[in-house]
């Protein structure tokens, strides 16, 4: 049912707009009519892939989060205000952003996933269609600690979205009705997906998640028509699993994806491929994440634990692996590297280089050269209160033996993913500075069950625990950044207007000044906001900035209603230092529109 | 109270038949159970403390025949593994915990006022409160036992076994408990013995003239005071740990695993000390008295049991040389561990030249000092085997060291016991023991235990650990265990007939006169068994054997009032008389203390609010225990 | 007359003491198998306990070495992974004292035994029945309001909460919702 | 005193079984463990003539006839003295040797084999380490290692105090939780070796055993490559329902065979159990019988362990104990 809170505005120029008493009625959504009394030309946003013909002003481009639309700029950002809300009735979001397609707004809600299609063309968002594939429960409760990005995504004249129990489906997006329904990943051996669908030339590129169940992390090439896979490649196991052959860079001795595991443990080496899949059409090179290894004690899995917590270059066509960067061998701290990496073209050191920037979640930001492999920078983008000892002896964390305030903590130091804006060449990137007590214990492998072999206590250094940084990342060094009180978890999303759009986990959705970072608008809505705000022109031809509030990853798991804090490892440990945050007022995922006035 | 004399009147001035009369009205301990209850005569509270002590030692020497059953054979079922845990665990704490430290300081109890020739312990009100809570421990343990709640984490109760992990249940708490009790009891006993010797000597008994056993219960009162605590500080953390949730022995929120094994060891070593010095004293008064002159070489007797007091306290960790310290750590203890066998070197060796140039009479007690001479030099030379590093890591926690410290606690301690029983048992009941049984006892028990024990130390070499409840056939350990086990019998059989003998001489023992053996010491010089007043007339002592020295006329103090319990007060190094100090009455408020503290541990297992609201009876009863009599100040 | 009462009354509460601490680690084979008999209502939720476990008076829920082992498996089993220490991770907490399928212990062993639709794994043929009832009278011990005498104490591990023997020390405080008008 | 001779020879008699005896400390087959046997004896003989002449003079004392009371005393207060330094000596002298006796053994080689030994409530899991991560392989109860060359022991408690110690090699260290403890020796002559926990860890203390096969360099390289290879495929119908029944029911969930789906860590690692002599630590000889005998009612053998009475009918005890005795 579609629901829109009556809004009184009070007209003053107070940034702060939510003082609005946000009254949650059902009431049929009566919409402040002056907003859309002008139809406008319906925008569609390209898909990600270039070869579609991307209309120049109208889209955000998902791989950089960045928008050439410029209608809301410093000057009248502080007039924006909410024209719409729709509240899914799902508990949480998952995290992506709405996407606009023709005169519909696609939304889809948390687990168990419905699609939601909200028509523009009348005066109030009506909902003119919804989907909802069949769910496999079981995935409830798997639903722990990765970033989640399902979708939807728009390919040519398809939407596609995957889902939580392992399901990758296309919907037609002209006859609204669903094309294909496959499943790629198996719940039953805690295997999950956390990201939408990548569109390549040919393929629709998607990876697994579930390192903290175990599952071994792999990524999939599914024809766009029917849905069959293509190829599909592991994160660990022998080069012929991995999809490494004579051309790969760094060279090195035959199989190490399971010579450097003892016995069989990686069959149960996770190193999930849970992050946004990027795509270069130029090099045709698809470039992926993969997550720590599994368990999160070192103990058990001595050796480099090849081809996990690294970024992997691969053919976009076979699958076949061209370099990989392995940033933690053997990795002795589970940190979560599902983050989005991003390309930028730019000269580096006098000549002009294909740049890959992976923020990374252990606080560096690495920049590597697309075409090598070759790292060619790593700064570190956070400071903290207590600096990570991670060399010495007494900081490795081993089987019974408790190692303190390790940072960051276990869900890195990226919140959500980074925005690029690829004319000044500055990243903007939403951080955590929260760190942890780490403890090993002895991992049991149980199918589907949790295998993480460590107790884990997040402690905060109660004045900051979050920021928004802003990195040159050609000059290397920060230009500016914002504090936050809580470790911020959504996505960044930069506009030509000079504005970088961000969520707070109290909730607030964040405008700040591009150039100087000073803040200039801000919105309270009823959920915290882990997603993905998006900009987007609407039918009457004008800017609107949306974003789906509600809790999602790992921050989302700790504001479940059930957590008692009074446990210090409830919610993998997050649960004292999320409790401060405070229940949410309505913690079912809402879209929230904006628009100027 | 002092009804029909005149107050004031100072036994000066009275003749013999009256004064006694006087004195035994004025010291005089009521019948029926308020006696019992409230008694504070420093001979009833001994007397009761030796015979609980007594049947702990029966009630544990059954214990030990049920082990020695179990292993007679290999994968024997007689005890499950549970059971056989919770009785070697009882064994081991029953053994050290109610029978030896209270059995030795019981001893003191009846027999340190006598010889230092004083009328009452320091303190009597405290000895009776140690005696009930000491008794309250023992029942506690001994229900647990009944109850199948005994702890059976081993008398050390090493964490994290015993710890809130691994211990499940009550138990452990039980044995945490217990400490607490037996720990106050012995604690208090301590006090009085320091100051009764220091302060209530009889008049011209300087420091050169007080008997070796006087001096070696004071040095193992002063070991009692120093060593104690430790125990009770990781008691009461261990118990903290269990039910209050802190972390002192938590090795991964910082506690560590090593800290209990310090503290337990710290008291560990000065605990066997604290058993064997009061042996050495018994010793070397039976040595004197059987050997007819002075024990040779007083001072260096003296020194010795100050310096293994001393060097107690300095060699605990030999009983952790496996835990992995570090070497040259280690090294420092095998040193000090083998050095403390010099002063108990010095001893044997007065003893033997005492022996060598007295007239001996071949007596019970002598025979058990000859006993105790070959046992207790076979234990020390063991105890300076396992005494170093390399060595002990071969042996340490084997049936090596389980025939050790038999040897030295049974040979060292618990043969000069049952031959100081046989010595002061007609002053203590009035009858003599039989000479004949006494014979028996001495070569069932010599027998019994070296045939028990010693194929013990080729059970260690031959690698059996220690405290398993079974071991597998392939081991050819049988043969050894089963020669032990049928030997135990034996032992037994020599206890067992000790306990007639002491029962049988209760009843129809002849009659004791005054000083049977013609000793040298106070203690004879008075009835046996001795009035309540102890003394008619306290005693001036002018040499270091005063019933040798003036058999007749041993010269008397007088001047303290009969109508009222005084005893003297003498300096410290001199022993000239300084006070007459007012001696407290009977009073029913020690019992009751005891009954309030041991509802509240008792209760603290269960909850640890109990100690909050467990205090408010304990501190009525103390109020009322120390609530002013209205007895007139001490005159100087 | 007096004593006599008074000495029963203690014997009583001394061999109920003793069913507590007793250790029986064999069940025999007929009794062991019929504690699988659990009786369940027809929405899985409560219903009637196997008439062996009542016999036997209860040895899952009050005997401190079950307990204690139930601990021991709540640690290797991985349930840690997923309700953490009592405190709920992707999982329901226990400390809350909410129950989702209701407090009894039939309806815990059920959800142990067969799993349940959000995610909870069936642990049936992983673990044998009595493991299972082990594990129930532990779970049910996290968030007693006030703690049974046999409950078990803390781990030798990193400190999480209260243990289960000292009972919940402070009654779940709701966080405040955030405030509409936030303080600057 | 006609009964007292008999009781001593007899003792001695049994003493000299102590040096054949199967885990006796007088029977040593390292380095080491010869080293602390000849302190033994030497420690021994000096103790024992220490012992024997205390009683001869003991016995002179008591049966010489006196002169009443001679004042000898300054005579003896020589002698005294004269017995006084003596000990002294002696101590010292001790003392010294045990002190190089320690320095002897503790021996740090680059090129020792590195084993970790974690002690669980009552099994030893064995876990051979490498440099290189796939030669990492994890076994119980049984240490192979090659003769002549120093194994070097990394000892770490999981959850009690346990003791690690065969008297043939080696003296004993404990395993502590919180520490790191090593222990080094270096075996002489190829035989296997019984070793036992000595450090009371709780109810089946007593059979906590372990044994300690040394053999030739060759040999020892072929069981490597034994341990390292996953678990043989079981041969016919009945081993295969064995596998699936180890695979389907509550084994899986506590131990791990590597090459099947079952992958539990919280007890033994059963992929080569058939090539370890002893079941159940030292328990029972491994062969189907046993094996089968153990699985059907663990905690009659051994009771208050941790392994659970998992109900099996006949058959497929039969075909479970089948499966497990075929992995060699």
């Amino acid at each position: 049912m579609l629901l829109a809170p009556r809004l009184r505005i009070r007209r003053g120029v107070s940034p702060n707009l939510d003082q609005v008493k946000h009254v949650g009625t059902l009431a049929p959504a009566v919409l402040l009519g002056l907003c859309l009394q002008s139809s406008a030309v319906l925008a569609t946003s390209a898909g990600p892939n270039a070869d579609e013909p991307k209309s120049p002003a109208m889209s955000v481009d998902p791989a950089t989060r960045s928008s050439s639309l410029a209608q809301i700029d410093r000057h009248n950002v502080n007039q924006l205000e909410p024209v719409f809300t729709f509240r899914t009735g799902r508990l949480g979001a998952q995290g992506s952003a709405p996407l606009i397609r023709g005169d519909k707004l696609l939304v889809l809600s948390a687990f168990p996933h419905t699609l939601f299609a909200i028509g523009l063309a009348r005066s109030n968002g009506t909902l003119s269609w919804q989907f909802s594939p069949t769910a496999n429960r079981v995935a409830d409760g798997l639903h722990c600690c990765d970033r989640t990005h399902l979708g939807p995504v728009a390919v040519g004249d398809r939407i596609y979205f995957s889902t939580l129990d392992g399901h990758v489906v296309a919907v037609d997006a002209e006859h609204d009705t669903p094309v294909w329904d496959v499943a790629v990943a198996d719940p039953g051996q805690g295997e999950t997906l956390a990201s939408a669908p990548t569109a390549a030339a040919a393929e629709l590129i998607v990876g697994n998640a579930g390192d903290d169940y175990g599952a071994r992390g792999w990524i999939a090439a599914l024809d766009r028509a029917t849905g069959r896979t293509l190829w599909k490649h592991y994160s660990t196991g022998p080069d012929q699993d991995v999809g490494i052959s004579a051309d790969f860079k760094p060279a090195g001795p035959r199989d190490q994806g399971s010579h450097s595991w003892p016995g069989t443990a990686w069959q149960h080496g996770g190193g999930s491929v849970s992050g946004w899949i990027s795509y270069d059409p130029r090099l045709q090179l698809v470039f992926h994440d993969t997550g720590p290894p599994a368990p999160w004690n070192p103990d058990p899995r001595p050796g480099d634990n090849r081809w996990t917590s690294g970024v992997f270059a691969r053919d976009a066509r076979t699958g076949e692996a061209r370099w990989f960067v392995g940033l933690h061998p053997h990795a002795l701290f589970p940190w979560r590297n599902g983050s989005a990496n991003l390309l930028l073209d730019h000269t580096w050191e006098g000549a002009p280089r294909a740049l890959l920037v992976h923020p990374d979640a252990d606080g560096r930001l690495y920049v590597i050269d697309r075409q090598t492999g070759k790292i060619l920078a790593a700064d570190s983008y956070i400071s903290y209160p207590r600096v990570a000892r991670r060399a010495s002896a007494e900081q490795t964390p081993r089987t019974n033996v408790q190692v303190r305030d390790v940072c960051p903590a276990w869900p890195g130091a990226l919140g959500g993913d980074a925005a690029l804006d690829q004319t000044t060449g500055r990243l903007y990137l939403p951080v955590s500075r929260l760190c942890m007590d780490l403890e090993g214990r002895s991992a049991n492998y149980l199918q589907g069950t949790a295998f993480i072999g460590a107790n884990v206590r997040v402690t905060s250094s109660n004045e900051s625990d979050g920021a928004v940084v802003a990195w040159d990342v050609i000059s290397r060094r920060a230009v500016w950044s914002i504090r936050e009180r809580f470790p911020v978890a959504s996505d960044v999303l930069v506009t030509a207007g000079g504005l970088v759009f961000y969520g707070t986990l109290d909730g607030r959705l964040k405008a700040v000044d591009a150039q100087s970072g000073t803040p200039l608008w801000q919105f309270g809505t009823s959920a915290p906001i882990t997603g993905q705000p998006t900009t987007f022109v609407g039918p009457d031809g004008r800017q609107y900035v949306a974003v789906v509030a509600g809790a999602s990853g790992p921050y989302g798991l700790a504001q479940q209603a059930w957590i008692d804090r009074r446990d210090a490892t409830a919610a993998r440990g997050l649960a004292r230092v999320i409790a401060n945050v405070g229940r949410p007022r309505d913690p079912s995922g809402t879209l929230y529109v904006f628009g100027l006035p | 109270m002092s009804d029909s004399r005149q107050p004031g009147v100072s036994d000066a001035q009275l003749e013999r038949p009256e004064l006694e009369s006087h004195l035994a009205a004025t010291w005089r301990t009521p019948g029926g159970l308020w006696g019992v209850l409230s008694t504070v005569d420093h001979k009833i509270i001994g007397r009761r403390y030796i015979v609980t002590a007594f049947v702990f030692l029966a009630l544990g020497g059954v214990l030990a025949l049920l082990m020695r059953l179990q292993l007679a054979g290999s994968e024997r079922r007689v005890l499950s593994a549970d059971w056989y845990n919770q009785v070697f665990t009882m064994h081991g704490a029953n053994m050290m915990f109610l029978f030896a430290v209270p059995v030795m300081e019981a001893m003191a109890i009846y027999l340190v006022p006598l010889m230092v020739g004083t009328r009452n312990i320091a303190f009597p009100r405290l000895n009776a409160f140690s005696y009930w809570l000491y008794l309250a421990g023992g029942i506690m343990l001994w229900t647990a036992f009944a109850l199948n709640m005994a702890p059976d984490v081993g008398w050390f109760a090493y964490v994290p076994l015993s710890g809130p992990q691994f211990g499940a249940g009550k138990r452990a708490d039980i044995w945490a408990q217990m400490i607490t009790f037996t720990e106050i009891a012995a604690l208090a006993v301590a006090i009085e013995i320091v100051v009764t010797v220091l302060k209530q000597r009889a008049p011209g008994m300087t420091l050169q003239r007080i008997p070796l056993f006087v001096w070696s219960m004071l040095v193992t009162a002063f070991l009692v005071i120093l060593a104690m605590p430790t125990i009770m500080i990781a008691s009461t953390c261990l118990i903290l740990d269990r039910l209050v949730g802190t972390h002192f022995f938590n090795p991964s929120e910082g506690g560590d695993v090593l800290l209990w094994q310090h503290l337990f060891w710290f008291f560990g070593h000065p605990e066997v000390y604290i058993i064997f010095l009061p042996a050495v004293g018994m010793v070397s008064s039976l040595v004197a008295t059987f050997a007819g002159r002075p024990v040779f070489g007083y001072l260096a007797m003296v020194l010795a049991l100050i310096s293994t007091g001393v060097l107690a306290f300095g060699l605990w960790v030999h009983h952790m040389f496996v835990v992995g310290l570090p070497r040259v750590g280690e090294s420092f203890f095998t040193i000090s561990s083998m050095s403390i066998a010099i002063p108990a070197g010095v001893q044997i060796f007065c003893w033997l030249a005492t022996l060598w140039d007295g007239r001996l009479r071949f007596r019970v007690p002598l025979l058990f000092v000859i006993a105790f001479i070959i046992t207790f030099v076979m234990g020390g030379l063991t105890g300076v085997m396992v005494a170093s590093v390399p060595l002990d890591t071969q042996v340490h926690d084997t049936y090596f060291v389980v025939a050790h410290f038999h040897y030295v606690l049974i040979g060292g301690a618990v043969f000069p016991l049952i031959g100081a029983i046989y010595y002061w048992f007609p002053k203590m009941s009035g009858r003599l023991m039989s000479e004949r049984i006494g014979r028996w006892v001495v070569g069932l028990l010599f027998v019994g235990f070296n045939l028990t024990f010693f194929p013990m130390h080729v059970l260690g070499l031959l690698g059996m650990p220690r405290r398993i409840y079974t071991y597998s056939p392939e081991m050819h350990w049988d043969a050894l265990n089963l020669f032990s086990s049928v030997s135990a019998t034996i032992l037994a059989a020599g206890f067992l007939l000790f306990f007639i003998d002491v029962i049988r001489s209760l009843r129809r023992g002849p009659q004791a006169p005054e000083n049977p053996w013609g000793a040298s010491t106070l203690e004879w010089a008075t009835t046996s068994p001795p009035p309540g007043y102890n003394f008619p007339r306290v005693p001036v002592v002018g040499s270091a054997q005063p019933l040798w020295d003036e058999p007749e006329s041993l010269a008397v103090a007088c001047g303290l009032r009969v109508d009222r319990r005084e005893l003297l007060i003498t300096s410290v190094v001199s022993a000239q008389p300084q006070a007459r100090e007012a001696s407290p009455r009977n009073s029913i408020w020690p019992f009751f203390a005891a009954l309030a503290s041991t509802l509240m541990l008792i209760a603290s297992i269960f909850t640890p609010w109990a100690m909050v609201w467990g205090s408010v009876p304990v501190l009525i009863t103390l109020i009322g225990w120390f609530w002013p009599k209205g007895d007139p100040e001490d005159e100087g | 007359m007096m004593r006599g009462v008074g000495t029963l009354v203690l014997s009583l509460f001394l061999v109920e003491g003793c069913a507590r601490e007793s250790r029986n680690f064999r069940l025999d084979p007929p009794i062991a198998a019929s504690l699988d008999a659990v009786a369940p209502m027809p929405n899985r939720i409560g219903g009637a306990a196997p008439e062996t476990d009542t016999v036997l008076g209860q040895p899952y829920l009050t005997n401190a070495y079950n307990l204690n082992q139930g601990k021991q498996l709540y640690t290797w089993f991985n349930c840690q992974g997923c309700h953490a220490d009592g405190g709920g991770a992707t999982g329901p907490a226990f400390l809350s004292g909410w129950w989702r399928y209701g407090p009894q212990a039939v309806s815990v062993f059920i959800s142990i035994r067969d799993g349940r639709p959000e995610g909870m794994p069936a642990f049936g043929n992983r673990l044998t029945t009595e493991q299972i009832w082990q594990l129930t009278g532990y779970v049910r011990t996290i968030g007693a309001y006030s703690a049974q005498t046999a409950a078990p104490s803390r781990n030798d591990a990193m400190q999480s909460r209260p243990s289960e023997n000292r009972a919940p020390a402070t009654v779940a405080t709701p966080s405040d919702e955030w405030p509409t008008a936030p303080s600057r | 005193m006609a009964n007292r001779t008999l009781p001593l020879t007899l003792p001695i008699a049994l003493l000299c079984s102590g040096c054949t005896g199967w885990q006796s400390v007088l029977d040593p087959h390292a380095i080491q463990a010869s080293r602390l046997e000849q302190l033994i004896w030497l420690f021994v003989a000096v103790c024992g003539v220490v012992w024997v002449t205390v009683t001869v003079v003991l016995v002179m004392a008591l049966l010489r006839r006196k002169t009443p009371y001679s004042h000898t005393d300054t005579r003896m207060t020589r002698i005294v003295r004269a017995a006084v330094i003596a000990t002294v000596v002696i101590i010292t002298g001790l003392a010294i040797v045990s002190f190089y006796a320690t320095r002897g053994l503790s021996s740090s080689d680059a090129t020792a084999l590195e084993i970790r030994v974690r002690g669980y409530q009552w099994w030893w899991e064995v876990t051979y380490l490498d440099a290189r991560a796939d030669q990492v392989f994890i076994t119980a109860n049984e240490i192979h290692v090659p003769v002549g060359r120093t194994v070097s022991l990394q000892l770490a408690a999981a959850d009690v105090i346990h003791s690690f110690w065969v008297p043939n090699l080696t003296g004993k260290q404990d395993l502590i939780p919180g520490r790191d403890n090593t222990l080094s020796f270096t075996p002489r002559e190829i035989g296997v070796y019984r070793g036992q926990c000595a450090e009371f860890c709780g109810l089946q203390h007593a059979h906590m055993a372990l044994l300690v096969v040394v053999e030739s360099a060759g040999a020892f390289e072929h069981w490597r490559q034994g341990q390292l290879a996953p678990a043989a495929t079981p041969r016919g119908g009945e081993q295969e329902t064995g596998k699936h029944l180890f695979e389907s029911k509550a084994c899986a969930s506590c131990h791990n065979i590597q090459g099947g789906t079952a992958s539990g860590t919280v007890g033994p690692d059963l992929t080569h159990v058939a090539s370890r002599r002893y079941i159940a630590s030292g328990l029972l000889e491994t062969n189907r019988g046993s094996i089968a005998a153990w699985v059907a009612d663990p905690q009659t053998l051994k009771p208050g362990n941790n392994m659970p009475r998992v109900a099996l009918d006949a058959s497929e005890l039969n075909a479970l104990s089948a499966y497990l005795a075929a992995l060699q």
